[in-house]
C-alpha cells in the first residue's frame, strides 16, 4: 500500500471537491501545511469550509486561499493576523464560526475519535453558547459541542516513515494531530521521509492509520513574530 | 501616582507559588514572569508546550518554537511538548493552577470581556475562553481605565463575554480587588493611590 | 467434512486486503495472521500497538511488551505505541477497517454476543463493544455449533448482547453467511458441506 | 517543589482515606503501579472504588487488595484472571460496574480533559445502555458516558524526570496516561528518575503537570502468558 506520492498535487488527486470540509493544522503559520494549501489554491475547487485555528496572514498559508476566495466558511479561534480575512467577514462575503481554542481541538480530537458530541464548561453564558444544548453535571452548566468529522485533512509533520508513522517538532506539533484523525482521508507533508524502523516505535505522535498520503516537501516555515533577546556581554 | 506595567506585573507575580504551573496571556501578563524571582514556576504556552524559556538571542529563532502570541521563544531543561487537544485537555481539566490575563472590561460578579468589540474588532477568543472557564485562579492585569478615562471596572460588563463569574482577582495600576460576594473588594491600593481615587475610577459596587 | 480452526483462519484471511488495519481477537481469529501470505496488513492489538509481530523467540519475551490477550509478543519495523484512550480513539473512530473475533452466538439482524453467560461466565467485555460498534466490518470466526451441537447462528441472540446489528459476515466450519436484509445469505459451503447441511444447522432464516 | 519521594508509603503519606475513587494505570499485569498497590494494602484504608482495566490475578496486582476486601467496587472492562474476584462477585461482596475497554479509557481521559459527558456508540443496545441517556447525532444513536474524577490516580511509567514529565516503555503505557490525567492527585512509580534535560521533551508521553509525587522502585513486571516460537534451524 503505497502511501508517498510525488507532488502536492499528485498527493491531493482524486480528493478534492467544491463545498468539501477541510480540517487543517498548524497554528498561526506554525506547522502549517503549506505545500498542501499551495496546492489546494491550484485547484481551484471553491465553496470550501475549513477548519483551522487561524486563517493564515495576508499572502502566506490559508491567506493565499482567502485572497482567491475559495472559502466560504472559517471555523476558528482567532483571525486576527489577516486584513483580508477581516474584510471579507466585514462585508459579509465569509462566514465565520468562532470556536474557542480549546473546543476547536477538542471537537477535531472527537470527530477522529468517533465521538459526535461531549460537554464543555468553555463559553459557558457567552455567545458561544448560543443555541447550543445545556446540561447540569454535578450542578455547574456545560454546554455541547459536536466532533467535526472532516472530508479531508491537510497537515504537516516533521518526519514520517512510509507507513506513514509520523513525529512532529516543538510546537509545531499543535493542531495537527486532531486535524489529521478527524479526517476521513489524511494527507500529509513532512521535511523528511525514512524507512519503517527508523522512528522509535515509542516516540510516535501519530500513528500512520490516520496518514493516508504523504508528500516531501521544502518549506519555507515562515516566522510571524520574530522575538529575540541581546546576548549580555560576557 | 500608581503602578506602572511593570510594577502590575510584578504585583501579579506575588500570586504566583512555588510549583505552580501557570499561563500567562499576551501584553501585560507577559511580563509577569520577569518577576518570579526564585520560585519554581512552570509556564504553559497553550499552543502546546509546558515549561516556556525567554526569548531567543539574535539568529537563533526557532520557525518551529512559537509561544501563544506567536513570538519565538526558547525551551528549558523541563520542557515538554504536546498538541493543541492534550494542552486544552489540561487547560479545561483544571491542571493549570492560574492564568494572568488582559481584559477589555470586568464586571464585579466576575464577567470578563476581553475578545471583541462588535464591528470593530474580530479577531476572536483564542484560549481565552477554555483558560477562564478551566484554571485554578483567573486574575486580570489590566489599565483600571481606558483610553479616554472610562473605568474597566464595571457593574455590569458591555461587551461580549470571555467568561461568566469567572474572575478571582483583578490588579491594575490602581490596585488589586478581589471578586466577593455582593460586588468587589479592595485588596490593596497602589503606591500612592488613595481609596477614595480607587473607588473613584471604579464603576462596580465596592463591598 | 468442514473446515478446521486453521481453513476457518484462512478463509477469514481473504477478507483483508493490501493496507488494511486490522484487529484480530482471541482464538480462531488470531490464527488469521498465519494466511495474510504477500497482503500488507497491519495488526492492531487494542492495548495500544500498531504493527504487532509473532511470539517472541524463548528468552526473548519482555514484560511490557504483550497483546491483548496478555500472550508475549514482538514488534515490527512499522511498530508505534500509544495509550488505551487513542487506541480505542481510533477504534471508534471507524480507522479499523476489519474485526475479526469469536462469539458466543450471532443473530440474523447481526446481533452479536460474546462477552458473558449470566450466572456462570463473568469475565467482561473488554475491548469487543468498542470494536464491534466502531470498526469498518465486522467478520465473527467461530464453529457453527457449540458443543451440545446447538446451533450458535440464531433468529434471536439469547445471552446478553456486544452489540446490536454490528456483524456484517459470518465464517463457520460449515461456510459463509452475510447478514443482509431479512437474514443472512449464503455466501459460500465450506469444503464437503452442501447447502441443506449448512441450512439444517442454522437456526437463523436464510434468505 | 520537590516531587520525588523515597518509598511508596511516603508518596502516598496523607493522600489516601477510606472510600476514595482510585484510577490504576495498567493492563493485565502490564504496567500496573505493584508498589503503590503494595503500600495501599499496607496502609489498611478500605471501602475503596477501583477504576482500572483489570483487576490483576490472586496474588499479585490488584488481586492483593481484593484478598484483603479492601475494595467496594471495581470499574473495569475485563476480571476474567481473577478468581478471587469472581468468588466475591458471584457472592454479592464486591460491585462491580462493567466499562467497555475504550469505554473507561475516554471516561478516564475525559474526566482528565475536564469533559464530564461524551457520546459513543459503543454499547448502544446492550445492557451498558441501560439507565443512559440516549441522543441521536446524524440518524444513528448514542449513549452519554460520564468522565472519571479520581481522588487519586495511581500509575507506573519507565522513566521520568525530577519535575514528573515521564516516558512509557512499548504496550506498558495502555490505561497510564488517561489514569493519571483523570486523579485530583496522581502518585507515579518508575524504573529510573532522571534530571531535567535528559528526556526529549518531543518525547514526553505524560507532561509533569499531571504528576505530584514520583518514586523510583524495583518492579517485578510479573508475565501472564509467556507466549514463545520456537527458532528455526539455520
Amino acid at each position: 500500500m503505497k502511501k508517498v506520492y510525488g507532488t502536492a498535487a499528485e498527493a491531493l488527486d482524486g480528493l478534492l471537491s467544491d463545498g468539501m470540509l477541510i480540517a487543517a493544522g498548524g497554528f498561526g503559520l506554525c506547522g502549517i501545511p503549506e505545500l498542501l494549501i499551495d496546492a489546494i489554491v491550484e485547484s481551484g475547487i471553491k465553496d470550501l469550509t475549513v477548519a483551522s485555528n487561524n486563517a493564515g496572514v495576508d499572502g502566506f498559508g490559508l491567506g493565499k486561499l482567502l485572497e482567491t476566495k475559495q472559502i466560504k466558511k472559517m471555523m476558528s479561534s482567532y483571525v486576527g493576523e489577516n486584513a483580508e480575512f477581516m474584510r471579507q467577514y466585514l462585508s459579509g462575503e465569509l462566514e465565520l464560526e468562532f470556536n474557542p481554542q480549546g473546543t476547536l481541538a477538542e471537537r477535531m480530537r472527537a470527530g477522529g475519535a468517533g465521538i459526535p458530541g461531549f460537554y464543555t464548561q468553555t463559553g459557558v453564558g457567552t455567545q458561544i453558547a448560543e443555541g447550543k444544548e445545556v446540561k447540569i453535571f454535578n450542578g455547574k452548566e456545560y454546554i455541547l459541542e459536536e466532533g467535526i468529522f472532516a472530508d479531508l485533512a491537510i497537515v504537516k509533520a516533521w518526519k514520517a516513515d512510509t507507513t506513514g508513522n509520523a513525529i512532529f517538532r516543538k510546537t509545531a506539533r499543535n493542531f495537527n494531530p486532531p486535524a489529521a484523525m478527524c479526517g476521513k482521508i489524511c494527507v500529509m507533508e513532512v521535511e523528511e521521509i525514512v524507512e519503517p524502523g527508523e522512528l522509535d516505535p515509542d516516540h510516535i505522535h501519530l500513528p500512520g492509520i490516520y496518514v493516508h498520503r504523504l508528500i516531501k516537501g521544502e518549506h519555507e516555515k515562515r516566522i510571524e513574530q520574530r522575538t529575540v533577546r541581546q546576548k549580555e556581554a560576557s | 501616582m500608581a503602578w506602572d506595567r511593570n510594577q502590575m506585573a510584578a504585583r501579579a507575580a506575588q500570586e504566583l507559588d512555588d510549583g505552580m504551573y501557570v499561563n500567562l496571556g499576551i501584553g501585560i501578563p507577559t511580563l509577569v514572569a520577569n518577576y518570579v524571582g526564585d520560585k519554581d514556576i512552570t509556564l504553559q504556552s497553550e499552543n502546546g508546550m509546558l515549561g516556556m524559556g525567554p526569548f531567543p538571542f539574535e539568529g537563533e529563532e526557532d520557525a518551529d518554537l512559537i509561544n501563544a502570541g506567536k513570538q519565538t521563544i526558547t525551551e528549558l531543561p523541563r520542557t515538554s511538548y504536546f498538541d493543541s487537544a492534550t494542552s486544552f485537555g489540561m487547560i479545561r481539566g483544571g491542571k493549570i493552577a492560574a492564568a494572568i490575563l488582559g481584559a477589555m472590561e470586568v464586571a464585579e460578579n466576575g464577567d470578563l470581556a476581553n475578545w471583541m468589540i462588535p464591528g470593530k474588532l474580530v479577531k476572536g477568543m483564542g484560549g481565552a475562553m477554555d483558560l477562564v472557564a478551566g484554571v485554578g485562579k483567573v486574575i486580570v492585569v489590566m489599565d483600571h481605565t481606558n483610553k479616554h478615562g472610562d473605568s474597566k471596572v464595571l457593574k455590569e460588563c458591555t461587551l461580549p463575554l470571555t467568561g461568566k463569574g469567572v474572575v478571582d482577582r483583578i490588579i491594575t495600576n490602581l490596585g488589586v480587588l478581589d471578586v466577593v460576594e455582593g460586588g468587589l473588594k479592595i485588596v490593596e491600593c497602589a503606591d500612592g493611590v488613595t481609596e477614595e481615587e480607587l473607588r473613584a475610577a471604579t464603576l462596580a459596587t465596592i463591598v
